[in-house]
C-alpha cells in the first residue's frame, strides 16, 4: 500500500510482511524492514515500540483516503492510495493505444492548482496537462493522447467536478 | 488568629491556598459558580459555597454574594488570590468593615496603589524613578515640545483615553511634534470625544524586572528578591524567572532598596510586587505596585524556600515578618512557564473544552500548580492560565533542561497549549544567553521558528505514522471483511 | 563520556534514572518483562526492549540478556537502580568485562562490601567502630564469656547458620551464659546440622542513621549528611528523615569523618551510603555499606540541592566531584514516605492488582516518585513501592504538615496502602519530639493506635454516608419502580 | 427509613423532605435537617456537598439490606431495615393478642447469638428471646406470646433457617 504525509513529498510503500507473535510484526517501509511491537491498542488509538522506540497514536477521523492521526502529541495527516494520478490517468483512457476521444474529463472533483500547457502545445499520451489538488493531494491530470491542445476548459484556482471538461486535445 | 479563610476564587490559585492552609490547620471555604461545580477547590476545601451563575460577575465579582457567604461560612479572613477583587479596594473596605481579614493591603494603600497618577507622585516624593515625562496632562503641543527637550527624544504622546495602540504616537524630533501632536489629538476625540495628553519617554527595548515585596503591621520591609518577566505576548507575561540575568548583587540590593522605599510610600501591608522597566541603558523605572500575591510568585518560593501564602497570612495575623532583610539567601535558579489554553498560532485566542486526559509532570526541581485533572474541562468563562510549571535547578541551565524536560512530559489532551511555544522558546541561543525584551516573540521572529519546529517534527514522526497508518489500515480492512476474519484474534484486540 | 544509559531495572527508579538524562541529552534504554509491557518507563526512555517473563530470574535478574540489549542498542553504560543487579559484583564485573560503563563502585569494591566479615575487617583498620564483639567465631563458652566480660552486658550469642530469630539468645550475666551457649549450639545443629558461633554486644534501642557518600575516580571523598530512617517494619524502611532529630552539626561532621574513611577503606567510587546502628548512649556503630543509589535519596537532594543522579553520572565519566565538603550546606528538613501497596494489618501482606484511578500529591515542598498512573497494575512479581512521597521544609513542622497534607491528597484506587498508617504515625507526639528508634511501630503501639484512628474517622463519616444511603435508596426504589418514573431528569442523571 | 452502621450502636432515620432544585435536597436525618447539593452522580457513586461539606461516595456493593460505600476513603457498611426486629416479631405473631401456637419460629436465618431465657422460665409477650444475628445487624426474637419457656430448640453459635423452631412457649 502508498500512502503520502502532509509536508512531505515523497511517497512512502508501506505493508506487513511477517506476523512475528501475537504482538510483534515485521513491517516493510520503502525497502526498509522495522520492528514493531504492539503494546496497547484499540480502535480510538495505538502505543507501539518502532524499532525498539516508543510511539502514542491517536486515530482523529479516518476516511478511507485520508487519515487524521496523532503522533506522540503531533497532529499529522496521512493519504493513502497515493495512486490516484495513475487511476485518474487510466480512467481517463490513457495508456489505451489510439484513442480518439477528443475531451479530457476529470474523474476527481478538485481544484486547479496549475495548468501545464497552452492552447496549440503539442503534447504526447502521458504529458501532464494540469494539476489538480484533491483530497489534500496533488494530481497530475495526464493527457490520454497524442495531439495539440485545441481548448481549455479551466483556469488556476477554478474548482471542477468529476466529469468536468478539462481540455480538448485533439 | 485566622481559622477559617474564605478564597474568593477559583483555579489553580484556589488550590494553592488550600494547600498552605490544610498544612497549617486552618479552614477553608471555596465558593463557585455553575461552570465549577465539578473543579478541584470545590473538592479540597473544608466548606464550599455556591455562588451564583458562570460569568464573573455574577459570581466572583459578586462582592455581595461572597460577603454572604463569608457571614454565613464563619469565615474570620479572605484570601481574594489575584485577578477577580483581589485590586478592588471597594470589596476590602468591606471586609475592613464587617470585621474580616482581607489578606491583603489596607484599602487605602490599594487605592493609592491602582491610582497611577497619585502612586508617580507618591514614588517621585520617595525618590523612586519612574519614567520620565510629563508630571501631568500637557496643554498644548508646545509645552509637549518642551519637556520633550527636557526628558530627550524619542518621547511618546500619549492620550490617556487611547488604549490598544490609539492614541499613541513615537516622536523622535521637533520637527515630527506638531503633527503627532494633532494625530493623537484627532485620534482620541475622534474615539471617545476628548483628548488629554500625557509626553512620556520612549524607551525602546525593556525588560519586566519585578520584585517581591513583605510588609508587616509594624513597619518590617523586605524584598524577596527579584523576577525578570521580559517574555510576554499582548502585555501578558509568558515566561518568568528569577534570578534575572542582568540582575548582579550590587543592583539586587540598590533596587531593593528602592522597593522598600516604595512600600514605605504607599505605607503598604502584607505581600506585594514592585514592577519596573529596565530599559537598555540600565537604568530601572517604576512602573506600577500589585497590590496581591502574584502568578509567578512559585519561582520566588523555590529560590527563597519560603511558603508566600503562609506569610501573607503570618502578616495579617499582625505578626512581625520573621526574618531580616539579611536572613535571605536566594538559591539557586527558577523558571515559571504559565501553561495557558490557548492557539499560538490564532493571535492566542483561548481554547477551551473538555480535556479527557491529562499527565502532569513531577521530578527533581519539579513544580506544576494546576487545577487540570483527566474529565475537568476548560471554561471558556475564565482566564486561559490552566497550569504553572515551575521548575528549580542549582544553576540556571539546570532550571532550563528540567522545564524542557518537563514540558515535553506535560501532555493535555482537548486544547491548544502553549506549550510548543515555551519549548521553541527554551530551546533557543537568545534565551539561553538571557537576551529578554518584552518584544522578545517578535524580536526573534519566535513564531516563525515554532512554525519550523512543528513542521520538522513531523518529519521526524514519519516513519512511526507511516507505520501506524500500515497497521490501521490493516485493521481497517478486516473490519470490512466478512465477520468470519481470518485472525479473530487480532481483529478482538483491535475491537476491545 | 556516557552517551547511552540502559537502566537494569523498573518501576519509580528506572523513571527517576530516566528524567535526569534526558534533561542532560542522555539517550536511555529502557528494558521490560511481559508484566511491564504497559509500564511508564518503556514509554518515557529513548528506547525499549523487551527482555523476558515477568518472574525477576527471567528478566531483570537475566545477567547474559540485559548484556545482549546492552550490546544491540549501543549502550555505553548501565545503571542499575537499587535491588535487582545493582549490587551484583558478577553483574559489575560483566560490564567492565564488556567495557561498558557500570555507574556504581567497581566489581571488586562491591565485593569487598558485600562480604561482611571482610568489610568489618576493614572499617576496624580504618578505625570506624563496627558493633563490639568477637572478631571472629568462638570456639566455646569460655571463650564467650570471656568475649562478653570484654565488651560488657548484654551480648547476644548468635550462630551463624541462624535467621529469623532461631539460634540467637540474649545473654544478661555470666551465670545465663554456658546454658544459652548450649542452646543456641543445639538449636543450629538441629536446624543445620552444624554451628558457628559469634558473640556481640546486644543493643537495645537502636536507631537507624545512615549517611550519604560521594567518592570520585581521584579519591576526592565527601558525604552528603545523614538519613534517619529508624520508622520500620520487619527490617525495612518506611519513613526517612533528614536532618536526624538527634544529629547536631559536631556529630554530623564527627560521623561524616568516620564515613569518608570507610570509603577509603573499600576504595568505594561513585554514590553509596554507609549504614549505622545509633545506640542509647549515642555511639555510632558501622552496619554497612549499601554500593548502589538508595530509595530515599530525594530526602538528601531536597536538602542539598543536588542532583544525585547527575552527580553519579559525572562520576562514572571519571569527573572530580565539582564541590567540596565545605561547600556543601544543608538547606532545610526533608521526609520521605514509602507508599507500598500492602494491607498493613495483614502484617504487611502485599495488596496487588489494578489501579482504575490514582491522584497524586503536589504543591510546594512536595515531590513525587512513582510509576503509577490511572489505568496501571501494580504487580506481585514485584516489590511493594508504589511511590515515594518526599515533602520538604523550612523547618521539621513544614516538611512534617506538609507530608501529612500531601498523604491526605493522596488517593490510589484498587490496593490496600500504608497511607494510613502514615497518617497515625505522623500525627504522634512521639513521632513529633524525634523519638525515634527501629522498634518504633511495636514500641509506641501504632497498628493499634491506627485502628483506633479508623474506628474514629467512620465516626466522623457517618452523617455522609447515611446521606449517602437516603440518596441511593431513593435512587434504587425509583430503579424498581416503572419506566415512567416520576422524574425523569433525576433518572437519566443516575444512570448516565 | 431507617439505617443502621457499623460500629455505631445508634438507629438512624433518613429521608428526603424537599427537593429545593434540579440538584439541591433538603434530607433529614435523626431530626436534623441537612443541605445536600450534588456535584457529580452516577450508579457507581456520588460527589456531594453536604451542608457544604465536600464528600466522595462509591458505592461498592448493594444488597436491600446492606450497602458497602466508601465515604471519603473509608470503607464503611450500612444496613437497611433496621426494624427487622419490629418484622421478626409480627411475623411470629406477635403483638396480636391470644396467640396459641406453641411455636416460636425464626422468620430470618440468622446465627444465634445469645439465648435471654432457661426453659421453665415465665415470659409475657414482646419479651426478647434470643438474639439472632443476620445480614451483620443483631435481631432481638421476641416472644410472640405470654408463657412459660417449656423447651429450648437452639444454643449459642447456631445457625438457624428460616422457620426453624426456636423454643416451644406454652
Amino acid at each position: 500500500m502508498e500512502f503520502k504525509l502532509e509536508d512531505i513529498e515523497e511517497t512512502f510503500n508501506g505493508e506487513i510482511i511477517n506476523k512475528i507473535s501475537n504482538n510483534e510484526y515485521l513491517i516493510k517501509i520503502q525497502d526498509k524492514e522495522h520492528h514493531l511491537q504492539i503494546l496497547n491498542i484499540n480502535s480510538r488509538g495505538m502505543e507501539f515500540l518502532l524499532d525498539n522506540h516508543f510511539h502514542s497514536v491517536n486515530y482523529i477521523e479516518n476516511q478511507t483516503a485520508e487519515m487524521k492521526i496523532v503522533v506522540d502529541g503531533v497532529p499529522l495527516t496521512v493519504n493513502m492510495h497515493t495512486k490516484l494520478d495513475e487511476i485518474v490517468y487510466r480512467n481517463t483512457g490513457g495508456a489505451d493505444t489510439g484513442s480518439t476521444q477528443i475531451n479530457l474529463r476529470s474523474q476527481i472533483p478538485g481544484k486547479v492548482v496549475s495548468i501545464e500547457v497552452k492552447v496549440g502545445d503539442k503534447v504526447k499520451n502521458g504529458d501532464v496537462v494540469c494539476v489538480l489538488e484533491s483530497m489534500k493531494m496533488q494530481v497530475s491530470v495526464k493527457s490520454h493522447k497524442d495531439g495539440e491542445v485545441k481548448n481549455l476548459k479551466i483556469k488556476e484556482g477554478d474548482s471542477v467536478n468529476k466529469n468536468d471538461i478539462l481540455a480538448e486535445i485533439e | 488568629m485566622i481559622s477559617k479563610v474564605l478564597i474568593a476564587n477559583r483555579g489553580e490559585i484556589a488550590l494553592r491556598v488550600i494547600k498552605t492552609c490544610k498544612a497549617l490547620g486552618i479552614k477553608t471555604v471555596a465558593v463557585y459558580s455553575d461552570e465549577d461545580r465539578n473543579s478541584l477547590h470545590v473538592k479540597n476545601a473544608t466548606e464550599s459555597y455556591h455562588i451564583g451563575e458562570a460569568a464573573p460577575a455574577k459570581s466572583y465579582l459578586n462582592q455581595e454574594k461572597i460577603l454572604d457567604v463569608i457571614l454565613s461560612s464563619g469565615a474570620d479572613a479572605v484570601h481574594p488570590g489575584y485577578g477577580f477583587l483581589s485590586e478592588n479596594s471597594e470589596f476590602a473596605g468591606l471586609c475592613e468593615k464587617n470585621k474580616v481579614t482581607f489578606i491583603g493591603p489596607s484599602a487605602a494603600s490599594m487605592d493609592l496603589c491602582g491610582d497611577k497618577q497619585q502612586c508617580k507622585a507618591a514614588m517621585l516624593k520617595a525618590k523612586v524613578p519612574t519614567v520620565p515625562g510629563s508630571p501631568d496632562l500637557v496643554k498644548d503641543a508646545d509645552e509637549a515640545e518642551k519637556i520633550a527637550n527636557e526628558i530627550g527624544y524619542p518621547v511618546m504622546l500619549k492620550s490617556v483615553y487611547g488604549g490598544g495602540g490609539r492614541g499613541i504616537r513615537i516622536v523622535n524630533t521637533d520637527q515630527e511634534l506638531q503633527g503627532a501632536y494633532e494625530t493623537v489629538t484627532g485620534e482620541s476625540i475622534a474615539a471617545v470625544g476628548k483628548s488629554a495628553i500625557l509626553v512620556e519617554k520612549f524607551l525602546a527595548q525593556t525588560r519586566h524586572i519585578e520584585y517581591q515585596l513583605a510588609r508587616d503591621k509594624h513597619g518590617n520591609t523586605v524584598h524577596i528578591f527579584e523576577r525578570e518577566c521580559s517574555i510576554q505576548r499582548r502585555n501578558q507575561k509568558l515566561i518568568e524567572q528569577t534570578p534575572s540575568p542582568i540582575v548582579d548583587q550590587e543592583t539586587r540590593d540598590r533596587i531593593g532598596k528602592l522597593v522598600v522605599n516604595a512600600a514605605e510610600a504607599v505605607d503598604y501591608t502584607n505581600l506585594g510586587t514592585v514592577e519596573f522597566l529596565r530599559a537598555d541603558n540600565g537604568e530601572f523605572y517604576f512602573l506600577e505596585i500589585n497590590a496581591r500575591l502574584q502568578v509567578e510568585h512559585p519561582i520566588t518560593e523555590f529560590v527563597s524556600g519560603l511558603d508566600l501564602v503562609k506569610l501573607q497570612l503570618d502578616i495579617a495575623n499582625g505578626e512581625p515578618i520573621p526574618f531580616k532583610q539579611s536572613d535571605l539567601k536566594m538559591n539557586g535558579y527558577a523558571i515559571e512557564c504559565r501553561i495557558n489554553a490557548e492557539d499560538t498560532f490564532l493571535d492566542f485566542a483561548p481554547s477551551t473544552g473538555p480535556i479527557p486526559n491529562v499527565t502532569i509532570p513531577s521530578g527533581p526541581g519539579v513544580r506544576c500548580d494546576t487545577y487540570l485533572y483527566p474529565g475537568c474541562t476548560v471554561s471558556a468563562f475564565y482566564d486561559s492560565l490552566m497550569a504553572k510549571l515551575v521548575t528549580w535547578g542549582q544553576t540556571f541551565e539546570e532550571s532550563r533542561l528540567r522545564m524542557l524536560n518537563a514540558l515535553n512530559d506535560f501532555y493535555i489532551q482537548g486544547v491548544e497549549t502553549s506549550i510548543p511555544l515555551y519549548k521553541t522558546i527554551l530551546e533557543t541561543e537568545e534565551y539561553k544567553n538571557g537576551e529578554l525584551s518584552t518584544n522578545f516573540l517578535k524580536r526573534f521572529d519566535i513564531i516563525e521558528r515554532l512554525k519550523e519546529d512543528i513542521k520538522k517534527q513531523r518529519k521526524d514522526k514519519h516513519l512511526a505514522a507511516i507505520a501506524a497508518a500500515v497497521m490501521h489500515s490493516t485493521f481497517f480492512q478486516s473490519r470490512v471483511q466478512s465477520s468470519t476474519t481470518k485472525n479473530p484474534r487480532w481483529k478482538s484486540r483491535m475491537d476491545r
